[in-house]
């Protein structure tokens, strides 16, 4: 059974349709890339599937339940998380804090599952105490993964992780994405830097205008000449 | 003047009890709550029904502390109304103002109601205790101690600054420390995002007005003590606790303690100079002078 | 198409908390041309029109138009440079008819002045007159003249667009920045709208630039192109040309890119 | 007819046309309503005992004062989404202006009991219009000083500046009798019931007016009321029609869209903010026209800025006619109610009984705010 499964959703702001039925799938385990042209709706889909935005049609199903409708707070308790692509720590908090707020909603011992959260990222655990609002921008997008994981979900949304971040950076974020993944959490994920993020992908989803265009493995979208066309428009 | 600024921490720290509360509601609710003055009249005349009606009845002893004018009525008093004042909140939220969180309404509207509800609750005392003015304690005892300096101060007052402090330090140690302290400072961050990760900001607001609420009773039942209730107080505290919420940066209910304190201080020193009717006044000034120089508060980074 | 230089951007700097938006951006936009603004999210495409538009000052650098350096000036002395903008989420004024949004905007009213409304209202109905024509001249213009007194809140979101547009036409602009015209826009009313842009440009000779994330329309409408990454400018070009420059490719795709093209 | 009930029947009925004319959505149907509205005041007040007038002209004369400060409200407010809260000091500052303006200095044993700044002994007109110019330079630094800031700013400086200027009348006494009442305020046009009447009036008026005495005053108070409310109307409703107008509702829907239009939003933002606070003025001073004693304890914000506020949001903010109608609607169930309460309650539970119905003055806003936010006359639509 599927672990996510997207059939024909729309969705999208007030009165624009930004998805016009647009389906997914993610196995246990798996990281799924979604890429596609600005604009092709890459991140209401993420929105749309963590009950952000109201789904016109379609369905969302996740573990077995179905989750079309439901609020943040209910599908959070299911085990899926999400990270959006800006304003996404508590600035005034600190590192830790926001790791305690990513627990939350947890009723049980959560301290053995922040610091196997902090070995994951090292460099984090010497700030724990430094507030979020003042690190740096890859620093800032780890803290937001790392609150995301406090639950340990079995599936995690990122939106745009990579975005405005230093090439190093850039690499840095995604190896860490990837020693998640190895502890078992299925993630998807919405990539700018389509390239990278499909090296490491076990499938890949490309969205053009609402619509699902090209699904493959990750490499196999990487040697599709077409893609790089449809970004400028061939 | 010492004297004076002595009076001033004491009038300070009460001012400073209320606008913690209501930064905290402006930081996590968004909206300026023009009834946070009522709130306090509301905990002050609780607790009046308290010490003169309910508690002879159950048969509090009612015998004075040794040096202060009060006993153990207004010490029970004083938790219990903090409580009923806490709920008086939570349901006013619950019937005015989250329908309107519900349709979006602008947070202007929102104040709009907090007005309707300031002059609900206000009139309810009205209706239930008179216009006049009334004491805790009729007759009043009030021996002062003779610090060095030629300061004077009474029990009552030091028990008063003392109790304001390590309320507001327990505020501290809530927000710092707590579970729900700190998803009360994640809310005031960024809601949606508090939402996104799973906290119930809902739950959030509910505690919000029950810990702001809580707050302006205590200190509403402390202005008691040191003057008198009129059902008019907590209005006329109403430009202090704003001069000292914008003051100490909105929001920030570290900085309303320091605004509390720094606008009670310079409304009695001013007295060595202007007439004392014209202390709130001197806190519109101080609000003034923030506006144009600082309009983020002394705590506020740029907008 | 003439090769004067009607808006400049010289090292253009915008940061936000720790982060850079607008990185020492430098280009310009030549008179009567529709130039496009392309570049991946978070390029500081939208941060570069509101610095432009007065919206946001700029932390360094400035901003040049028509010569003169108009650099912070306030959204309002902006407007009335002859410099006009839309927004990517329209922002239409929902409690106001199609054709008062319309009416609002043309500068020098007499009727804003209260004196004039008061002690000289023949004054002001004359030009109101005159001003009505215009709104439903432009009205029929954009294809909107039957919802003229429909509230504007009542719109779709295709037709906010286009009343943004028709907004910006009411001010007779030298020069129209749109941003995202394209977004949420059904096909019919998109040809409609690239029809309009283009005849706007070549019979009244108002200059576009406009950011798009639909490629098919930057390519058709277009020319020349810019490509923003990271807060600055990558590239300039045809749009042949742009869609052949490796550099543009890569800043969509990822640096990985010509790695992986030359294995 | 005895001249001072035709006097009253006729402005009645033409107050009464008037009103019911905001009501029906065509011209026709305006028109009828109107005609209804003007028989039936105008031949209620022909034709009912002379007791019933003294009961209605009070109240009507007030409502009518009410209502001129709902329209200045509606400028800031209903217009522009200015959140003033400081309705009645500006309506105090006016009245206090306009009795200083239009009073002479006492002198004699008076000026021992009777301190003020000055007394100019001018007419009624100059006060008015001093009211309004006063009432401007207060609002003018305040507008500077909160419109570039977050909204919520101006709600807090107009009760700062309300409080402060309370604190200041109360207790300046050189200023305008300090903590004591102010008394003596001269009764505009009292002149045309003297015997004999103004010298300035024209023979044939003289006549006219020769069968009134000092006890039909009130007659021409309602007259003055009545044309000040229908004047400050017209005028409001003329900018608010113009292009003006129209900056300024768009300014409320959208400051930065406006600004992106080439207006200058903080001056309009200031210009409707002191053109109410003139309005509100006025106000001030027709209410001096009404009575001959002020203090500044008359200016309570319960009546005066709650009141007006309720008024405003039940009849339709954003509409003039909304605000003068919800102006007359919720004073007459005010006094309606006040009158139930004098015959029905026992006299122990009068004091209680004031302050219910003040509490569901509060009930009455929040439910508006909940169940009906655009109020009974909604904004109409296309103004302009």
């Amino acid at each position: 059974m599927a672990l996510l499964e997207v059939q024909g959703i729309v969705s999208g702001y007030g009165g624009m349709e930004i998805l016009h039925g647009v389906s997914l799938k993610v196995e246990p385990g798996q990281i799924v890339t979604i890429i596609g042209p600005n604009g092709a709706g890459k991140s209401t889909l993420l929105k749309t599937i963590f009950g952000l935005l109201a789904v016109k049609s379609g369905r969302v199903t996740f573990n077995g339940t179905d989750i079309t409708g439901w609020s943040p707070d209910r599908i959070v308790r299911l085990g899926m998380c999400f990270v959006p692509q800006t304003e996404n720590v508590f600035p005034s908090l600190t590192v830790q804090e926001n790791f305690e707020m990513g627990a939350f909603i947890r009723t049980d011992d959560y301290r053995a599952r922040m610091e196997e959260v902090f070995t994951l990222f090292p460099d984090l655990k010497a700030r724990r105490h430094v507030k979020a609002g003042a690190l740096s921008g890859g620093q800032r997008q780890m803290v937001a993964i790392g609150r995301a994981l406090m639950l340990d979900p079995k599936l995690l949304l990122l939106d745009e992780p990579s975005a405005g971040l230093a090439p190093k950076m850039v690499e840095l974020v995604f190896e860490r994405i990837k020693e998640i993944n190895k502890t078992g959490v299925a993630i998807v994920m919405v990539e700018q830097n389509a390239r990278e993020a499909l090296k490491f992908s076990d499938w890949g989803y490309v969205l053009v205008s609402g619509e699902n265009r090209f699904e493959d493995t990750g490499p196999a979208l990487l040697q599709n000449e077409e893609i790089g066309r449809l970004y400028l428009g061939g | 003047m010492l004297e004076l600024t002595v009076y001033g921490i004491i009038y300070g720290s009460i001012i400073a009890l209320g606008a913690i509360g209501l930064t905290l509601i402006y930081g996590i609710l968004r909206f300026a709550n023009f009834a946070h003055g009522d709130l306090m009249s509301v905990g002050a005349y609780i607790a009046l029904f308290l010490i003169q009606v309910l508690f002879p009845l159950l048969g509090v002893p009612q015998e004075r502390l040794s040096g202060t004018s009060f006993g153990w009525p207004l010490i029970l008093a004083m938790p219990l109304s903090a409580l009923v004042t806490a709920l008086l909140a939570i349901a006013l939220d619950q019937m005015f103002y989250r329908p309107l969180r519900a349709r979006r309404a602008s947070p202007v509207i929102i104040a709009m109601a907090s007005l309707g509800a300031a002059f609900i609750v206000r009139n309810l005392i009205y209706i239930i205790w008179g216009p006049d003015k009334i004491n805790y304690f009729p007759g009043l005892y009030r021996p002062a101690w003779q610090l060095p300096f030629d300061v004077r101060i009474r029990p009552d007052e030091l028990i008063i600054v003392v109790l304001a402090l390590s309320l507001v330090a327990l505020v501290y140690l809530f927000l710092q420390k707590t579970k729900l302290g700190k998803a009360m400072r994640a809310t005031a961050d960024n809601p949606d995002l508090a939402r996104v990760t799973g906290i119930n900001t809902e739950q959030v607001r509910l505690w919000t007005w029950g810990i702001g609420a809580g707050l302006a009773a205590i200190a509403g039942i402390m202005y008691g003590v040191n003057a008198q209730l009129y059902p008019e107080m907590g209005w006329s505290f109403l430009l202090p606790l704003f001069a000292a919420t914008v003051l100490g940066t909105v929001g920030n209910p570290y900085g309303a303690l320091v605004g509390g304190l720094v606008i009670g201080v310079v409304q009695r020193v001013s007295t060595v100079w202007l007439n004392p009717a014209y202390q709130p006044a001197v806190a519109f000034l101080i609000l003034i002078v923030v506006l144009l120089v600082r309009p983020q508060g002394i705590f506020g980074g740029r907008s | 198409m003439s090769n004067e230089v009607l808006l400049e951007v010289r090292d253009l700097v915008k940061d936000f908390g720790g982060l850079r938006a607008v990185n020492k951006c430098s280009l310009s936009v030549k008179r009567g041309t529709i130039t496009g603004l392309i570049g991946p999210n978070g390029a500081g495409k939208t941060t570069l029109f509101n610095l432009i538009t007065g919206f946001y000052k700029p932390d360094s650098g400035r901003v040049i138009f028509r010569g003169e350096d108009i650099t912070g000036l306030p959204p309002h002395r902006v407007f009335h440079k002859g410099l006009c903008r839309t927004f990517q989420i329209p922002r239409e004024f929902k409690q106001m008819t199609v054709l008062e949004n319309l009416m609002l905007v043309p500068a020098g009213q007499r009727g804003e002045n209260l004196f004039y409304s008061w002690f000289l209202p023949r004054l002001v109905r004359l030009q109101e007159a005159e001003i009505r024509e215009k709104a439903l001249a432009v009205l029929e213009f954009v294809n909107l003249i039957h919802l003229k007194d429909e509230y504007a809140g009542n719109l779709s979101g295709g037709q906010k667009k286009l009343l943004e547009l028709a907004r910006t036409l009411m001010a007779d602009p030298e020069m129209v920045l749109l941003d995202e015209p394209g977004a949420g826009i059904n096909p019919t009313l998109m040809k409609q709208l690239v029809a309009n842009i283009e005849r706007l440009c070549y019979e009244r000779g108002i200059t576009f630039f406009l950011i798009e994330h639909d490629m098919n329309l930057v390519m058709n409408l277009c020319n020349p192109v810019i490509v923003m990454s990271n807060g600055e400018k990558l590239a300039e070009g045809t749009p042949q040309e742009i869609q052949r420059d490796k550099r543009v490719l890569e800043a969509y795709l990822g640096s990985q890119y010509r790695a992986v093209m030359t294995e | 007819m005895e001249l001072m009930r035709l006097i009253v029947a006729v402005t009645f009925g033409v107050l009464g046309g008037w009103l019911f004319s905001f009501f029906g959505r065509s011209v026709p149907t305006r028109l009828g309503s109107a005609i209804v509205g003007a028989l039936l005041m105008g031949v209620t007040m022909g034709f009912a005992p002379r007791e019933w007038m003294a009961y209605l002209l009070t109240p009507t004369i007030t409502a009518c004062m009410y209502a001129i400060l709902t329209l200045g409200l509606n400028i800031q407010w209903g217009l522009t989404g200015l959140f003033n809260i400081g309705v009645a000091a500006f309506f105090a500052v006016g009245a206090f202006t306009s009795a200083l303006i239009t009073k002479p200095m006492p002198t004699g044993l008076a000026a021992e009991y009777i301190k003020q700044l000055f007394g100019l002994n001018l007419p009624f007109l100059a006060g008015a219009l001093g009211a309004a110019a006063i009432c401007a330079v207060i609002a003018l630094p305040i507008g500077l000083l909160t419109l570039r800031l977050r909204e919520d700013y101006l709600a807090i400086a107009t009760i700062g500046i309300a409080e402060s200027l309370k604190l200041v009348f109360q207790n300046e006494r050189w200023l305008a009798n300090g903590p004591q009442p102010l008394p003596g305020i001269p009764k505009p046009l009292i002149c045309l019931v003297d015997d004999p009447p103004c010298a300035w009036l024209p023979g044939f008026v003289k006549e006219l007016l020769a069968p009134l005495d000092s006890r039909d005053y009130s007659a021409i108070l309602l007259v003055l009321l009545v044309l000040s409310l229908m004047g400050i109307f017209w005028l409001l409703q003329r900018v608010t029609q113009s292009p003006w107008g129209r900056v300024l509702r768009a300014i409320r829907e959208d400051e930065g869209a406006a600004a992106m239009c080439g207006k200058n939003v903080f001056a309009f933002k200031l210009q409707a903010f002191v053109l109410g606070a003139c309005v509100m003025g006025v106000g001030g001073a027709l209410f001096t026209a009404s009575v001959s004693t002020i203090d500044f304890g008359l200016f309570h914000p319960m009546n005066y800025t709650f009141m007006i506020w309720v008024m405003l949001m039940a009849g339709g903010s954003g509409n003039h006619k909304g605000a003068v109608f919800g102006a007359f609607a919720i004073w007459a169930i005010w006094t309606g109610t006040t009158f139930l309460s004098d015959a029905l309650v026992p006299f122990q539970f009068k004091t209680q009984v004031f302050y219910v119905r003040y509490l569901l003055v509060g009930v009455l806003l929040i439910a508006i705010l909940l169940f009906r936010p655009q109020g009974i006359l909604p904004e109409e639509k296309g103004q302009s």
